[in-house]
């Protein structure tokens, strides 16, 4: 239990200043690596949540691919523009900016702690996910019955948008003569 | 029976089919939208001929009436009827349309897209004197909007987007009230009528004579939906003071467009009063009917005066229109069988009449590029045959006894008259003006001694300036046949409104005198 | 743990992720804040799956994390091909919209 | 019957079609064939019937017959049909008789003309709708013909339609004659509104309440007034002489302007149930018959003698039917036709003659060069001044007569002051005519030695007539030399010769009561005995004072013109600084009194309105709220910075605002 509370302290301490750290560096270089990070931890969270597909996948995908193309970006761009350098054209933005995220996260926490309980229970159409981690011996046949069954139009649709997005980077890649 | 949908989407498929010819094939497009129009016509007529042979009555017959649901759960059906008083504007809606393509032969510009426009407002007006329930007809009312807009800017004058803004904007300021009326009526029938009873926008069903869902409204309620209805149909037909687009419009559009729109276009709104206004809202049409007699009296005789000092050929029939149609709202607001039944006819000889003036001003103006009148004069020794087309459709419009405008007319004064003597004198009295500026008209361009020098002068050097063609007579042919037909014998027109007529007028009750 | 901490958490991450959006000017920054958001969003799931012993939270990721894929690769081209035009990549630059 | 008087309406409007949609094309003598053939057929049909009609009993006359339905809305229905009685069938013969004559005179006057094809097609128009407002049989049909005749009026005014002169004049005949329509129209509404039908049989047996009454008969006046040219509606028919010649005499002197006399007694029914109606009606027309026959007795252009002339008669006309007497109105409407068409058509003739010229002061010694046209003239002339025993003066004595049984009978003093009005009326008629026969035909041809002072003065009162040269090229003036004037040919001369026996014997159709025969009285017992039954009697004694008292009026007068012009017409210039005499001259300035009051601000009006309350407020109106929402979108676009984050902050507000309700509701 104390280990629970621990390591939960411990992750969350580390997304949360690693997640300041995405968009506090000046370097965007910096920020992707601390964004790698961030995903990392929040892998580790889905660990803990007993999601063991979804944190591999985290992994895989995201810390993976898609950071790995951000870094590329990145690195191309080789931005060496300092942003704060530049005049900024509305430096109220910043204040206001901030003092609406803290209220928005105090709001939320004080709606979380007074209202928000878990009242329902398992979906009805859906089976329970431990029972079916048991019955298909792990949580990744689980995760694929459901994929495959409930939702293989929404998964199909999914699969239409990435040829698209892709079609869509060929396009915008392109060098125009 | 899919008749009457038949009739309505025909011109709309067929502009759309005109869309996939070859841009180059000008007299192909020409021909093939005359065609449309022609079929369309007959169309019409066969919709004539059933009718006539059915027994008269609204909303029932079989033939004469489709209904499919559409959104039932807000009162919104498909359905579409007809009766002699759509019947003949419907029938003056095509014959107007197929005269004014035949007169648009010579537009040269996109004349594809042109035509396709002009068979799309005739969808739309012919959707709106059929459609029988309120959300559809608001949805013709602005598909007339579109194609109109598009005429005016494409193809007009010199301030064609002024002007054609500025009709959108009126129309569309009117037409959104509209709307919100609309939704309003449904909500509160729904509420007179009791909880049972669904929300509905069928006209059937709002005026209570098909439905076993009765519910009378307030008289306050019925006066602001009342005055939501009139804003659109006032700015279309429209009344003063809410007739500030019409000298632009009329005066900037080609010359058929213009005909199309004072003709038939103008005439929805008056049929809006008519067919919605008065009988969805007997009570509150009594209480204000002062305030429109008083705004049709004071546009009659304003735009009468307006009429005698224009120097544009365009603006000047443009408000002796205005000035016509205020005889028109005085007869339907004498709530007796005279005065609205010649209101009704009058909207047929109106339509015929100015559409024909219109056109015949038109020729004109492609003969020597003006449109002032000053620039005129001494012409009819040189295009003697126009001349005479142009006179007869002077005298039509001015009351002329024996010709068509005189038998509305009169028919509607003598109503109006009936109902209230003052109202009667103040709008027979137009007669005296009416004579004077379409005399002047008449005169200007083609008595009196010809000009020196000049525009038309110099189109008279050139040769350009020739009598009336055969096509071009062939296209009037038609209006001036129905202006010599409806003056001499015009039992036939009324006996076909009439009967409809006393049907839709049984609302008012008592206030409805015969 | 209960629920509430995770979605505390997940809250905190997410609004991080705004105040990035708002504060900073380089698009690439901004994006990553975009992702932020979403992986805020995607531990509320995972959360609200486990407490729910529901497999649908952990579907739903899923679908955010292919959806992230697809607009992480437009998004960048888009700001690849912006940069080759214009040489700058300030968003405040951009600002041809401006009323 | 119905057929026959259908036909009567028929042939002069398929004479109209014909000539007007293919008279371009065709030679003169098929003009003149259908031309001719269609009133002549008419006239024909006209005489055949009123045989068959005398050969019926007084009773049986009255025929009506319903053609066609025309329409009906409710209550209202209404029948196109024929009503020929002996009114009708009087004012028949005489449309279509004249009106023959007059078609074969024009044949001639117009022969030059290249359309001539027009006008004769205006003419059978012009008859088809006189007849359609004589044999009407209710009264929409009668606004029908009322109007249409106008049409054929203006059509016929402005037929020299390049003549700025003639068009304004045509214009002027119609809205004038509109202001007519209007009358009669609202008059028709109160009808319909009082009795519930238009119908001639209906209404007219119909009682109104006394203001009803007085208000249609009222109404109905002013359309008479306008048809008739009377007080005050004259102004047009002077101006209408701008028409050719032949139409002057047919349209305004025989036939149209008597439109007005025919519905009065068409209506007496009406007019006997308003005694305040009748006294309007005498006493416009004593008033009118003076003040016409006043501003003749100074006028140069010949043709507009005999214009005011005609209104001088006219308002004779109605000084009998205000005295109940509309028998007595309906003679003088047809002694008038006679003779004042062969004025007019003698008028023709000299202006034919003289090549155009109108003006009296040119004329003169023309008695040796137009023989058969100067004695018709003279004829007409003594006619007109009511010299016994020619057709003017028994009518005018008729009319005078019964003014004064009027008087006697009921005692009133105006009635007494309109005899007065009436004798001194016929006194000055035949001064004026007089005047204008000596001027023409005594003394010496002025024609070629006008100097040029003369011309100016002419030029200068005469700015506004015709000088303009037309495209048809028969108004400019020649001046021709005296050998070289010619008598007009026989298609000319015959008309005026049958004219004027029609003007000899045509007096002897009334009654001879006066001369010892008393059961003599054609027309009246042949006319519905309602149109003289209500009329006074005159004691034998007084109507012999009445007789001479005109009589000697008439002698009287033409006794002065043969003083003052027997030696022939001296224009005399000193007349011009006396301001009565300006006064009369110029008309009584009505017509640029008319134009101050009443044309001038309405188009001033018009003007005004079109420039500030269309232009500036309607159309700037429109404007302006244009502005307003352009103004205010200028004051709401700084809202769209342009900085993508900033519309993310807005974002952000939004879901603050959203998530901080959350939690305060709890």
């Amino acid at each position: 239990m104390t280990f629970e509370i621990v390591s939960f302290v411990v992750l969350a301490v580390a997304t949360v200043a690693t997640a300041i750290g995405v968009i506090a560096f000046k370097n965007a270089i910096h920020s992707a690596l601390s964004l790698i990070l961030t995903l990392l931890f929040l892998a580790l969270f889905y660990l803990q949540l007993q999601a063991m597909f979804i944190a591999v996948v985290q992994i895989l995908i995201y810390a993976g691919a898609i950071m790995v193309l951000f870094l590329f970006v990145v690195t191309m761009l080789a931005s060496d523009q300092d942003e704060l350098a530049l005049r900024n054209q509305i430096p109220w933005q910043r204040m206001v900016g901030g003092l609406l995220g803290l209220i928005l996260v105090a709001a939320l926490s004080y709606l979380l702690f007074t209202g928000a309980q878990v009242t329902g229970t398992t979906a009805s159409h859906a089976e329970s996910l431990k029972q079916a981690i048991t019955t298909y011996q792990g949580d990744t046949q689980a995760f694929g019955m459901a994929l495959f069954h409930g939702f293989l139009f929404p998964f199909e649709v999914t699969s239409l948008l990435i040829v698209v997005a892709i079609l869509g980077a060929l396009v915008f890649g392109r060098r125009t003569n | 029976m899919f008749f009457l949908s038949a009739v309505i989407t025909f011109p709309l498929l067929g502009g759309l089919a005109l869309l996939f010819f070859p841009r180059e094939r000008v007299t192909a497009l020409r021909w093939t939208a005359l065609t449309l129009a022609l079929v369309e016509l007959v169309l019409v007529i066969v919709l004539i001929l059933t009718y006539l042979q059915h027994t008269i009555s609204i909303f029932s017959s079989s033939y004469l009436s489709e209904s499919w649901s559409w959104l039932p759960s807000l009162g919104i059906n498909y359905s579409l009827s007809v009766d002699g008083i759509s019947l003949v504007l419907v029938a003056l809606t095509a014959l107007l349309t197929t005269v004014c393509i035949a007169a648009s032969f010579r537009i040269e510009r996109k004349i594809k897209n042109y035509m396709a426009f002009m068979l799309l407002l005739e969808s739309g007006m012919l959707g709106v004197f059929l459609a029988s329930n309120l959300f559809l007809f608001y949805i013709f009312w602005e598909v007339m909007l579109i194609p109109a807009y598009f005429l005016l800017g494409t193809w007009g004058g010199e301030r064609r987007i002024y002007a054609a803004l500025k009709f959108v904007i009126y129309t569309s300021v009117g037409s959104f009230l509209m709307l919100v009326g609309i939704i309003a009526l449904g909500y509160y029938h729904q509420l007179a009528a009791g909880v049972n009873c669904g929300y509905t926008l069928e006209l059937s069903q709002l005026l209570n004579t098909a439905s076993s869902c009765r519910g009378v409204l307030g008289s306050d309620i019925q006066t602001w939906l009342l005055l939501a209805f009139a804003a659109a149909f006032a700015v279309k037909v429209p009344l003063i003071p809410f007739h500030s687009w019409l000298p632009d419009a009329y005066s900037e559009a080609p010359a058929p467009v213009t005909a199309l729109l004072a003709g038939a276009m103008s005439k929805t709104g008056i049929y809006g009063f008519l067919r919605l206004c008065i009988p969805l809202f007997p009570q509150a049409v009594q209480t204000l009917a002062p305030l429109f007699n008083t705004l049709a009296v004071v546009g009659i005789l304003y735009c009468a005066v307006l009429a005698l000092t224009q120097t544009d050929l365009k603006r000047l029939l443009g408000y002796s229109s205005i000035s016509h149609l205020g005889v028109i709202m005085l007869g339907l607001f004498s709530f007796n069988a005279q005065g609205m039944g010649g209101a009704v006819l009058q909207m047929v000889n109106h339509g015929i009449t100015t559409a024909a003036l219109f056109l015949l001003a038109g020729f004109l103006e492609y003969r020597t590029n003006t449109r002032r009148l000053s620039d005129y004069g001494g012409l009819a020794a040189r295009i003697p045959w126009l001349a005479v087309a142009m006179g007869i459709a002077a005298l039509s419009s001015l009351g002329l006894p024996g010709l068509n405008g005189f038998t509305g007319e009169f028919l509607s004064l003598l109503g109006v008259f009936r109902s209230n003597v003052t109202l009667g004198v103040l709008g027979t009295l137009v007669v005296v003006p009416a004579a004077w500026y379409m005399l002047r008209f008449f005169i200007g361009i083609m008595w009196g001694s010809p000009r020196q020098d000049g525009v038309v002068t110099a189109s008279i050097r050139k040769g350009s300036l020739r009598d009336i063609s055969w096509k071009e007579f062939w296209v009037v042919a038609p209006l001036l046949l129905f202006i010599f037909y409806i003056g001499i014998q015009p039992a036939f027109i009324a006996g076909v409104i009439n009967p409809s007529l006393i049907n839709t007028m049984q609302v008012l009750g008592n206030a409805f005198a015969r | 743990m209960p629920l509430t901490a995770y979605l505390i958490v997940s809250a905190v991450i997410f609004t991080i992720g705004v105040i990035g959006v708002l504060i900073r000017r380089n698009p690439l920054i901004i994006f990553m804040s975009i992702e932020l958001m979403l992986n805020a969003v995607n531990l509320s799931f995972v959360a609200l799956s486990h407490f729910l012993d529901s497999v649908d939270g952990q579907m739903f990721v899923f679908l955010v994390l292919t959806v992230a894929a697809a607009e992480v690769v437009v998004g960048l081209a888009l700001i690849v091909s912006i940069f080759r035009t214009r040489h700058n990549i300030d968003v405040d630059e951009m600002n041809v919209l401006r009323g | 019957m119905t057929n026959l008087s259908l036909w009567v309406l028929v042939l002069p409007l398929l004479g109209f079609i014909i000539l007007g949609l293919m008279g371009r094309f065709m030679p003169r003598t098929a003009i003149l064939t259908i031309g001719w053939g269609a009133c002549g057929l008419a006239f024909l049909l006209a005489a055949v019937n009123f045989i068959n009609m005398l050969s019926t009993s007084a009773a049986q006359r009255s025929n009506d017959s319903v053609i066609y339905h025309w329409i009906s809305a409710g209550t209202f229905s209404l029948d196109f049909g024929a009503l020929l009685d002996p009114l009708s069938m009087t004012m028949l013969l005489v449309v279509t008789g004249v009106g023959l004559l007059i078609h074969i005179y024009s044949a001639g006057y117009m022969a030059d003309d290249p359309g001539l094809w027009r006008f004769f097609a205006y003419l059978n128009f012009f008859i088809f709708a006189m007849v359609l407002l004589v044999i009407a049989d209710t009264f929409l049909f009668l606004l029908v013909g009322w109007g249409l005749v106008g049409l054929a009026s203006y059509l016929l005014i402005g037929f020299w339609y390049q003549r700025r002169s003639a068009v304004a004049a045509a214009q002027k005949a119609f809205v004038i004659n509109i202001i007519g329509d209007l009358g009669l129209m609202l008059a028709i509404f109160l009808i319909f509104a009082q009795s519930g039908h238009l119908d001639y049989g209906s209404v007219l047996a119909h009682t109104f309440s006394g203001g009803t009454a007085t208000a249609i008969c009222l109404l109905l006046f002013v359309a008479c007034a306008a048809k008739s040219a009377q007080l005050p509606l004259y102004m047009w028919l002077p101006d209408a002489m701008e028409g050719p010649t032949p139409v002057s005499a047919l349209i305004h002197a025989a036939t149209m302007v008597t439109a007005g006399v025919y519905l009065v007694a068409r209506t007496s029914p009406l007019f006997e149930q308003s005694s305040v109606a009748l006294a309007v009606v005498a006493g416009i027309g004593g008033v009118t018959a003076l003040y016409a026959a006043s501003i003749a007795l100074v006028q140069l252009d010949i043709k507009r003698v005999l214009a005011y002339s005609t209104i001088s008669q006219l308002g004779y006309m109605f000084m009998a039917e205000g005295v109940h007497n509309y028998a007595g109105g309906i003679f003088h409407l047809v002694t008038h036709a006679f003779f004042k068409a062969l004025l007019f058509l003698g008028a023709g003739a000299i202006i034919h003659a003289l090549g155009g010229e109108q003006d009296m002061r040119k004329m003169g010694g023309l008695w040796g060069r137009l023989r058969i046209t100067g004695v018709t003239f003279l004829i007409g002339a003594l006619a007109i001044s009511g010299i016994i025993p020619l057709a003017g003066f028994w009518s005018k004595d008729e009319i005078l007569g019964s003014v004064l049984a009027q008087a006697t009978a009921s005692g009133n003093v105006w009635y007494y002051v309109l005899w007065i009005i009436g004798i001194v009326t016929a006194g000055l008629t035949a001064f004026y005519m007089f005047r204008l026969f000596f001027g023409i035909f005594a003394g010496s041809y002025r024609g070629e030695t006008a100097t040029a002072a003369e011309h100016n003065a002419e030029v200068n009162e005469a700015k506004d007539e015709n000088t303009l040269v037309t495209a048809a090229g028969h108004q400019h003036t020649v001046h021709i030399r005296y050998s070289a004037i010619h008598e007009v040919p026989r298609v000319m001369s015959t008309p005026l010769i049958i004219l004027a026996v029609l003007s000899v014997v045509g007096g002897f159709i009334g009654s001879l009561a006066l001369f010892g025969l008393p059961g003599w009285s054609p027309l009246t017992s042949f006319l519905p005995s309602g149109l003289h039954a209500h009329a006074a009697d005159l004691p034998l004694g007084l109507a012999w004072i009445s007789t001479g008292l005109s009589l000697l009026a008439g002698v009287l007068g033409i006794g002065l013109a043969w003083r003052f012009y027997g030696k022939g017409f001296g224009y005399k210039t000193q007349m011009q600084g006396n301001p009565l005499y300006q006064l009369v001259f110029h008309k009584y300035y009505v017509d640029e009194a008319l134009n101050a009051v009443l044309v001038t601000p309405i188009l001033a009006l018009g003007r005004g309105l079109t420039r500030y309350l269309e232009g500036d407020v309607l159309d700037g109106g429109s404007r302006g709220i244009s502005m307003v929402f352009h103004g205010s979108s200028a004051v709401i676009r700084r809202v769209q910075t342009g900085y993508m984050r900033n519309y993310a902050l807005g974002i952000l507000f939004g879901v603050v605002v959203i998530v901080v309700y959350y939690a305060m509701r709890g």
